[in-house]
């Protein structure tokens, strides 16, 4: 029985021991390794980039949509407006001041917003710079509903001899209240983003009120008097557009446009 | 107020006997002799060759290292450490086999134990408040303070192992016998006082392990016959907690500071000191008794001598 | 089999000692054993060839003419004695690096522990708390053996086996001191460790310990058994019971004393008093296992109860 | 058995070790190094985290800095920087040569002529001061003189000084000069030296103010950190040392070594969590809860948990690991640290989940069974109050006693001065009587008070055979949840009979009484009452997609099938009218929690059609055992058994106690004590054997560690199950978990007794009464009417929210405040209206506050505003006729058209108004928060109706911002305190005339 073997046998369990227990620590940074490796592996190819490319749209091939919005049956009823309150408002009107919830000319639907609501996920697009008007003209906002795209101007004006104050109540958008009396300069503002039905108020005149549309990108239109709209220079390819009225509802309708094409199309509304 | 380069004091000097080749100078007085310097350095030099040659050398080690038999039993005799141990032993115990080490093992882990106690000592309050932030503070802050404490217990524990060992292989090998009969019960002796100084300092980390062992370990205490409050006899003797041999040993009716307070004390000075008297009462006796037992030449049966009375 | 509760146990930090244990004791038992039969065979041919025995060294190392019978401590003891340091310092860094010292959370007395376990050297004696009441268990237990163990020079009578490991010259010897080391020291000390869980109750290895676990249990004191009610009869009969014990104990004890003509032999060259001391040594060491037994097979609580203690 | 023959060598002498050795001596080498490598490197894993940090930071700063720097230049670029800039150069230019000088002279003469001076001066005072010592301690007056001859020499001893010119020209000039003379020339340059310096600093003003302007615009303009910031951010990672980083609080002996490893958490940069590849290094989430609990002062672990010291591994550190009694909470539960110090508060701004677990603590009844301090304190409160109020009684009755022997005793005393003593002590016990009597009368009004606050949290069941059908009450015991999914009241595990035996119980017990009979209303006018009046600010209406209103009260979708209509008239009308119990007097009558919204009895009986028509054709079967009284008495057995009484008023269990366990510290309560039961094991092996997984399965499912048990029914756990949702049980556990014993000192925690305290205080009653069902009161805050489909769709209806209260403190005076909480339409007989907001549809109700309640409620109010109590209202300039004109026509002008939205009084007009009437301005505003609102309403009032930009600066003034009327155009004064002063001064002879002009 020599040393050698019993030295051996005391020192081997304990040097394996040793080791196990060395190799066991614990190392964060392999870990999170490890971990990630796994996720991202899951991950790739999956959601979308979250901010979109920039697109330029060649205005060579670009397409144009555009439409009319009819509405058939009776027209929903609004009462006519009532600006007792304010004599210098009803002093801007010839008497009877129709409302303008909903207006009809000849079965014309104004006022719609048709925009394209799928197709264009992951791009951008130049913001426009033209601005955008909204007038407080004789108590009533004109025109009643307005679209513009986020970061383009809105330009609004008091055409009154009263003061008003202009009241956009957003759900995502900052929301703010500014008096504008009468003739002076225009509020400014681009909305910093998206937000559909933006009701705009006039705290010192209840019932004046207009919708505001800001859209992610420029491919949107409001129906004029005449229930006419376009939507140009779009990028051809495969869209759903949108009709979208405060009172009335939305509609949609599946488009493909080639390039250069033309499409027409009609939103038919009744009551 | 600039201050006098110590330097140039002596640089001074200097630079005049730059060309002069003429051996011995004097300064401020002092004779210069660069060959004589010269000679002297060579000579330490040549000392230092031989270092069992010199002064200091030979005034610690007073014995030659070579292998007669003289200077290997005075290199035992003489020196304070080793003289524990006779001049020559049994050719045979030399061998593991026999006593398996266990004996010097376990002196030497108490030696272990002794210096990573002292050592542990030096951050550790034996108080309710302190002794168990001190044992975190040895895991975290204390350099090689957790090595110190690991060592401290696992020695700890490998001493009672051996210590019972050695009580094995004492007990086979009939080494108990007469002559030895007496530091076998030393021995006894030095096994309790082993499992003592461990369970005292069981308690010391005030954790809860060390808590509810020494609670259950005490509890027996009160059990003692006469002298415990639950022990037989013992109300009769009119025992209450808080008089009884249980209420001695902590200090009072519960584990608590005092408790800590004399579990450190028995740990630390008491034991360890009637151990060390006793180590050294046992290792006197093994000298005394005829050195280590065996191994012995084989006896007969037929060989028994007939009892004396 | 709940492998994650046995490794549980098993790889506590403190309970390596006693896992430790599970090889050593074996291990140096059998090496004890080794070297004692080969010393016996050497005694056989000694006994046989009386020439041999003047001429033979008397030992199984090897021995030849012209070299030392005793050699210089230094170098030959020391170095011995350095390797082992050494060795001992290798295997002692190893463990403390590799494993922590066990802390728990800080001692709170409101919260007690289950199970709370003495530590490992004194299991055997917490062990023996089943069986025992505690001032037997915790205080005369231990005196006794600590008493029995410094009386053992003094009453073994057997000169022989003095400095060499045999089993031949001392059967019983052996015998009885492997009985109480092994089999009630230390095999009650890895009960106590391995097999006693939560509320000290019975868990074979890979049993989960449940501290849910109940079991059904009643333990009856031997005077209700046998259905004496009242004192002093009670104490009367336990203390018969105890009296006839011992004196079966000192029988069986004594017979096996003198199984053999050698031991007849050695059992006269004791004098009275080492003979009683020993009797009663033995009998108390068996009590040991025979109240076990009757605690484990067959539910007795105490055997003897009197107004001042139980046994 | 050696061969005689031939001797072999003696394998003991001469075999060699070396090798044995030499392998163990490298083997202990190895373990030596093994050692210290262990403990330099395996225990300090910090050291890579660091020096990972070090690259990785180092790397995003660097391209971090362009950024930034190309952001600095843009605002470098801009004309408003470019144009200070500018100025600043003029500024610089125009003083550098007199700075040059003076820098010359100061520098080159003045300071080193002084010091020179000073130094010839100083030798000769030493000199003087050694003889003065001496003339001091001598004896001889002789020598003193002599001595103080020799000062008198050294006084006038000529000494001859090289001193540099003044003028820095570095010219010298050689003086001769006595002691006096150099003092005087050393005071002389230290004097001028201190001119020059103020002439310089007062030379650079202008460029000292250009810059600091331009600083602070690049800081007000630059998002993030200036370039040279970054830069020495840099510098620091490159001189960054490796070692522990550690947080040490030496009061508490905390050591937190989080930042270790977590090295980005106080960088002024924010470091996102992937910005430094690993989440380990990202900048602590909330900045600003840094700014308030500075880790230097509070630690990490503190807030957080976890072993601080611990720098060994991941898990020790976080102290995850058995046997450390605090680990590091989870993410989702990180708010349970704030109550280490926040404990005695209900609301915590910033800890949201955890103010919604002890808002669901408290609204989900949770306190009805289990104690937790500060919830229910008003029962607490008031056994501590009759305990006060006892023991002053018998000190007044001791008193009396004393005070009657004493004058007994002077009456018999032998000498007229011991008399006087006793007779003076007599009088002393009399007036501290008298105090004591007025501390008893207040005691007792206390006691009234809390008497009315002790509610239990449920309804009263003494009246249910009043209110309820009788066949319904068994449905709704056995399961309420199925009747009105996510109701309060939870679902208890009960056999059919033990639902049986307690419907009888509270069937038979219940009162007895008369009802009024009541015909029935207009439901379409009492949906729409109900869905304005204010009812949905607590109480929902329909289920899944079209329930709408709040959570605090009941869902009333199928109220109709179980109520009694006249008992529904009743209650809607009044909820304080209740059947007289002969039991309980009517001083200790609980008010209910629901207020009355002082409805009219038609509106009552309109709203109670409504309801009652909201049922589905669930037929009910008959319960005829419900008037067996074997039944009753099993079932009281059941009732104690399930401790309903914790939530409900049921007779004969007046006074039952909780059944529950206290949860005051069930954080710090050992994990062994929390019995997982046959669950232990399986918790153990998958990780959730903590307090965490404990308390989110408890709460999941109540019964979850019965499963498996082999149990009597009645031995089962009791608590019943609310079917909580995931983010409630979160909620929940967050706050249990925080709910332990605190280990911090006294200055940690956040027990202010200031008005912060009041802050605290109001809390709990406005969580107790839901206000911010209707108001918002923080910032945040979104009540029950704002998630109302009317009034989030309509801008017209946005207008009808009820008023933000964000600074009602600083908005109203706290008398009128108190009078409003109080009765909230101002008005003794025209009640049925709201007292200032009459336009508003929803209504403020009249809560049944106690007094003690009300003044809570203004204090919290005038604490969070910082407004003093008691208010001294702010002396206001009396109008001039002028000004009084002025402001008239300021009113009406086109560019302020306040009465446009403003009540006035008149009914026609009103009809549209939006605001509150100018009347009750004096009495109910402070001037100074009406001068701000009219200025900046919005920054009080998010999205109030009233526009900002009225105004607009002109010089020190504010002047209307549109044409300004004819008369006030000469106008000198601030427009908007005019018109503040105006609307303080208005009384209704003033608003009509005002109206005549309109």
């Amino acid at each position: 029985m020599s040393k050698g073997k019993v030295l051996a046998a005391a020192l081997l369990p304990a040097v394996l021991l040793a080791l196990a227990v060395a190799c066991g620590g614990d190392d964060y940074f392999d870990d999170y390794d490890a971990r990630t490796r796994g996720q991202q592996g899951g991950q790739s190819g999956g959601d979308a980039a979250p901010v979109g490319e920039m697109v330029t749209v060649d205005p060579a091939t670009a397409a144009t949509v555009t439409g009319m919005i009819t509405f058939s049956g009776d027209a929903p009823r609004f009462p006519p407006v009532n600006m007792s309150a304010e004599p210098d408002c009803i002093q801007l009107h010839g008497g009877r001041v129709p409302s303008d919830r909903v207006v009809i000319n000849d079965g014309k639907l104004q006022h719609v917003l048709v925009w394209v609501s799928q197709g264009l996920e992951g791009k951008r697009f130049p913001v426009r710079t033209d601005a955008v008007n909204l007038d407080q003209d004789g108590c009533i906002y004109k025109p009643h509903v307005v679209a513009v795209q986020m970061g383009q101007p809105l330009n609004i004006t008091n055409s009154d001899p009263t003061t008003h104050n202009v009241h956009p109540l957003p759900r995502e958008n900052r929301e703010w209240n500014k008096s504008q009396t009468s003739n002076a300069p225009a509020i400014e503002y681009a909305f910093p983003r998206a937000e559909m039905k933006i009701a705009v108020k006039c705290n010192i005149h209840p019932w004046m009120q207009a919708y505001i549309h800001v859209m992610e990108h420029p491919y949107f239109a409001v129906s004029a008097s005449d229930g006419t709209f376009e939507i140009g220079n779009l990028p051809p390819g495969s869209y759903t557009l949108q009709a979208v009225h405060e009172q009335l509802g939305e509609q949609e309708v599946q488009i493909t446009v080639g390039p250069s094409e033309s499409t027409e199309v009609t939103f038919a509304y009744s009551g | 107020m600039a201050e006098n380069n110590p330097s140039e004091v002596k640089d001074k000097p200097a630079a005049p006997a730059g060309g002069n080749g003429n051996g011995a100078r004097s300064l401020l007085g002092v004779t210069i002799d660069p060959d004589e310097i010269k000679k002297k350095a060579q000579i330490d030099l040549e000392g230092l060759k031989q270092p069992t040659k010199t002064e200091v050398y030979k005034s610690i080690f007073r014995v030659k290292h070579d292998q007669t038999a003289r200077s290997r039993t005075l290199g035992v005799l003489s020196n304070v450490f080793l003289h524990l141990h006779p001049a020559k032993v049994n050719r045979d115990a030399v061998r593991y086999n026999f006593t398996w080490g266990m004996g010097g093992i376990s002196f030497y882990l108490f030696w272990v134990l002794t210096w990573t106690g002292v050592l542990l000592m030096f951050y550790y309050h034996p108080t309710k408040v302190q002794a168990f932030r001190d044992i975190l503070y040895l895991e975290h802050d204390v350099p090689f303070g957790k090595l110190l404490r690991n060592m401290h217990r696992w020695a700890a524990h490998a001493m009672v192992l051996t210590v019972q060992l050695h009580m094995f292989r004492v007990f086979l090998t009939g080494s108990y016998k007469k002559p030895r009969q007496f530091n076998w019960s030393v021995g006894v002796i030095l096994l309790v006082l082993t499992l003592l100084l461990s369970f005292t300092g069981y308690l010391l980390p005030d954790d809860q392990l060390g808590f509810w062992a020494v609670t259950v370990g005490t509890n027996m205490a009160r059990a003692t016959p006469m002298l415990g409050h639950e022990g037989p006899f013992g109300p009769e003797l009119g025992m209450t907690p808080f008089n009884d041999v249980r209420f001695a040993l902590l200090g009072g009716s519960i584990v608590d500071a005092n408790a800590l307070l004399r579990a450190y004390i028995w740990h630390c000075i008491a034991i360890p000191g009637f151990a060390a008297i006793f180590m050294i009462v046992h290792f006197w006796r093994v000298r005394k008794d005829g050195g280590i037992s065996g191994p012995a030449p084989i006896m007969l049966e037929k060989e028994i001598k007939p009892v004396r009375r | 089999m709940d492998w994650h509760q046995l490794w549980t146990i098993v790889s506590l930090p403190d309970n390596i000692p006693i896992v430790g244990m599970l090889f050593i004791i074996p291990f140096f038992t059998w090496y004890a054993l080794r070297q004692a039969r080969a010393n016996d065979r050497l005694a056989e041919r000694l006994e046989n060839d009386p020439d041999m025995a003047k001429t033979h060294h008397r030992k199984v190392q090897p021995f030849q003419k012209g070299w030392v019978r005793e050699v210089a401590v230094w170098p030959y003891l020391l170095r011995m004695e350095f390797l082992a340091a050494i060795i001992v310092t290798i295997i002692l860094m190893v463990w403390s690096i590799t494993l922590d010292a066990p802390l728990e959370e800080p001692a709170n007395p409101s919260l007690t522990m289950n199970p709370s376990k003495a530590p490992w050297y004194f299991l055997g004696l917490q062990e023996m708390l089943v069986y025992f009441d505690p001032w037997i268990a915790g205080v005369v237990m231990p005196t006794l053996i600590i008493i029995g163990l410094i009386v053992i020079p003094y009453i073994d009578a057997n000169p022989l086996g003095n400095g060499y490991y045999t089993y031949k010259q001392r059967r019983f010897a052996i015998w009885a001191f492997i009985f109480g080391f092994i089999i009630l020291w230390c095999s009650m000390i890895v009960i106590g460790t391995l097999i006693r869980g939560p509320g000290w109750m019975w868990f074979w290895p890979g049993m989960t310990w449940d501290h849910n676990r109940l079991i059904f249990e009643i333990n009856r004191d031997l005077h209700e058994i046998v259905g004496i009610t009242s004192q002093p009869w009670i104490g009367i009969f336990g203390g018969l019971v105890v009296g006839g014990f011992m004196v079966v104990a000192g029988y069986a004890c004594h017979r096996i004393i003198t199984a053999t003509e050698f031991s007849r032999k050695i059992l006269g060259r004791m004098s009275l008093l080492q003979y009683a001391i020993m009797q009663g040594l033995l009998i108390i060491m068996l009590a040991l296992p025979v109240k076990m037994a009757a605690r484990l097979l067959f539910r007795i609580k105490y055997v003897w109860v009197t107004p001042w203690f139980n046994v | 058995m050696a061969e005689e023959t031939q001797v072999q060598p003696d394998p003991i002498t001469t075999k060699s070790y070396s090798v044995h050795l030499l392998v163990s001596m490298l083997l202990l080498l190895a373990s030596l190094v093994w050692a210290i490598y262990d403990e330099v490197e395996i225990m300090r894993p910090y050291k890579e985290y660091q020096g990972r940090f070090r690259a990785y930071y180092s790397r995003f700063l660097t391209e971090l800095q362009p950024q930034q720097a190309a952001k600095e230049d843009a605002i470098r670029q801009s004309p408003e920087y470019q144009q200070i800039s500018g100025e600043l150069g003029t500024a610089e230019e125009a003083v550098r040569a007199r700075i040059a000088e003076i820098d010359r002279e100061v520098g080159q003469g003045v300071v080193p002529r002084m010091t020179a001076a000073r130094n010839a001066f100083q030798v000769l005072r030493s000199e003087i001061d050694a003889q003065r010592y001496l003339i001091e301690v001598s004896h001889d007056e002789g020598d003193k003189q002599s001595m103080r001859e020799e000062i008198e020499e050294i006084r006038s001893r000529v000494v001859e000084v090289e001193l540099p010119l003044a003028d820095g020209s570095g010219g010298t000039e050689e003086l001769e000069l006595q002691y006096e003379q150099l003092e005087a020339e050393f005071l002389g340059m230290q004097e001028l030296r201190t001119n020059l310096q103020a002439e310089r600093l007062e030379a650079l003003a202008e460029a000292n103010r250009l810059r600091s302007k331009r600083d602070a615009l690049m800081s007000d303009r630059l998002v993030g950190l200036g370039a040279t910031q970054i830069d020495g951010l840099m510098a620091n990672m490159r001189n960054f040392d490796i070692g522990i980083k550690q947080i040490h609080l030496l009061d508490i002996d905390l050591v937190d070594r989080c930042e270790s490893c977590h090295l980005g958490i106080r960088e002024p940069v924010e470091i996102g969590p992937t910005d430094l590849i690993y989440p380990v290094f990202q900048s602590h989430p909330r900045p600003e809860l840094l700014t308030i609990h500075d880790p230097e002062a509070f630690g990490c672990s503190s807030c957080h948990n976890g072993n601080g010291r611990a720098t060994r591994s991941v898990t020790k550190g976080h102290g995850r690991h058995k046997f450390w009694l605090w680990p590091m909470y989870f993410p989702e539960n990180v708010e349970a640290g704030c109550q280490q110090c926040h404990a005695k508060e209900i609301v915590t701004p910033g800890g949201e989940t955890l103010n919604m677990g002890r808002e669901l603590y408290m609204n989900k009844g949770c306190w009805g069974c289990h104690r937790f301090e500060g919830y229910d304190a008003e029962a607490e409160e008031l056994t501590a109050v009759s305990q006060e109020l006892r023991n002053l009684s018998a000190t007044h009755a001791a008193n009396a006693k004393e005070m009657r022997v004493n004058l007994d005793l002077g009456d018999t005393a032998a000498d007229g001065a011991a008399a006087q003593r006793y007779y003076a002590r007599a009088e002393e016990l009399r007036l501290t009587n008298t105090r004591l009597d007025a501390e008893l009368h207040n005691l007792e009004m206390e006691q009234a008070n809390l008497a009315q606050e002790v509610k239990k949290f449920g309804p009263s069941l003494k009246e249910i055979k009043l209110k309820d059908v009788k066949e319904w009450i068994p449905a709704w015991v056995k399961n309420p949840h199925e009747f009105r999914p996510g109701s309060k009241m939870p679902v208890f595990r009960l056999l059919d009979e033990e639902v049986q035996q307690i419907s009888a119980y509270l069937w038979q017990n219940a009162l007895d009484g008369e009802l009024v009979r009541h015909p029935r209303g207009n439901a379409e006018r009492g949906q729409e009452l109900f869905e304005t009046r204010g009812c949905l600010g607590c109480h929902s209406i329909g289920e899944g997609d079209t329930q709408m209103g709040g959570d605090f009260a009941a869902n009333l979708s199928r109220v109709g099938e179980k109520m009694n209509y006249d008992y529904m008239v009743r209650w809607i009308h009044d909820p304080s009218e209740v059947t007289p119990d002969p039991n309980v007097p009517d001083a200790m009558r609980p008010r209910p929690v629901m207020p009355s919204l002082r409805l009219t009895d038609r509106e009552s009986r309109d709203i109670a059609t409504y309801l009652s028509e909201q049922r589905t054709d669930q037929e009910y079967p008959p319960a005829p055992y419900m008037d067996d009284p074997e039944m009753a008495a099993a079932g009281l057995d059941a009732i104690r058994h399930y401790g309903c009484a914790g939530c409900h008023e049921i007779a004969g269990l007046e006074e039952e106690g909780r059944i529950g366990t206290d949860l005051t510290l069930e954080g710090s309560k050992p994990l062994e004590r929390l019995d997982f039961a046959l669950k232990t094991h399986e918790a153990e092996l998958e990780g959730w054997y903590s307090h965490k997984g404990f308390f989110e399965r408890k709460l999941e499912n109540p019964a979850v560690f019965d499963e498996g048990k082999e149990r009597e029914h009645l031995e089962r756990l009791r608590m019943p199950n609310f079917n909580l949702s995931a983010e409630e049980i979160n909620a929940l556990t967050t706050f249990l978990l925080g709910a332990v014993e605190t280990t911090f000192p006294e200055q940690y925690r956040f027990e202010p007794e200031d008005e912060r305290a009041d802050v605290q205080e109001g809390w709990w009653i406005i969580t107790r009464h839901n206000c911010t069902g209707c108001h918002q009161i923080r910032p945040g805050n979104v009540s029950s009417f704002m998630t109302i489909p009317r009034y989030t769709d309509d801008p017209d209806w946005a207008e009808q929210l009820p008023p933000q209260l964000y600074t009602e403190g600083a908005r109203v005076q706290p008398d009128w405040l108190t009078g409003f909480l109080a009765n909230p339409a101002l008005s003794e007989q025209d009640v049925n209206r709201n007292g200032v907001r009459e336009y508003l549809h929803a209504r403020m109700p009249t809560f049944y506050f106690s007094d003690r309640q009300l003044a809570k409620l203004t204090k919290f109010f005038m604490a969070r505003d910082s407004q003093p109590v008691p208010h001294m209202p702010e002396a206001m300039e009396p109008l001039t006729n002028a000004e009084r004109a002025i402001g008239r026509q300021l009113f009406v002008s086109d560019a302020a058209p306040c009465l446009n939205c403003h009540m006035t009084g008149v009914p026609s007009q009103d009809v549209d108004a939006t605001a509150p009437n100018f009347l009750i301005a004096s009495e109910r505003l402070k001037p100074n928060w009406t001068y701000r609102w009219m200025l900046e309403p919005a920054s009080i009032a998010p999205g109030t109706a009233m526009p900002s930009e009225l105004f607009e600066r002109d010089g020190n003034r504010w002047v209307f911002a549109g044409q300004i009327p004819a008369q006030a155009r000469n106008y000198e004064g601030d427009h908007a305190d005019l018109l503040t002063r105006y609307m303080f001064q208005m009384d209704g002879a003033e608003l009509r005339r005002l109206q005549a002009l309109q």
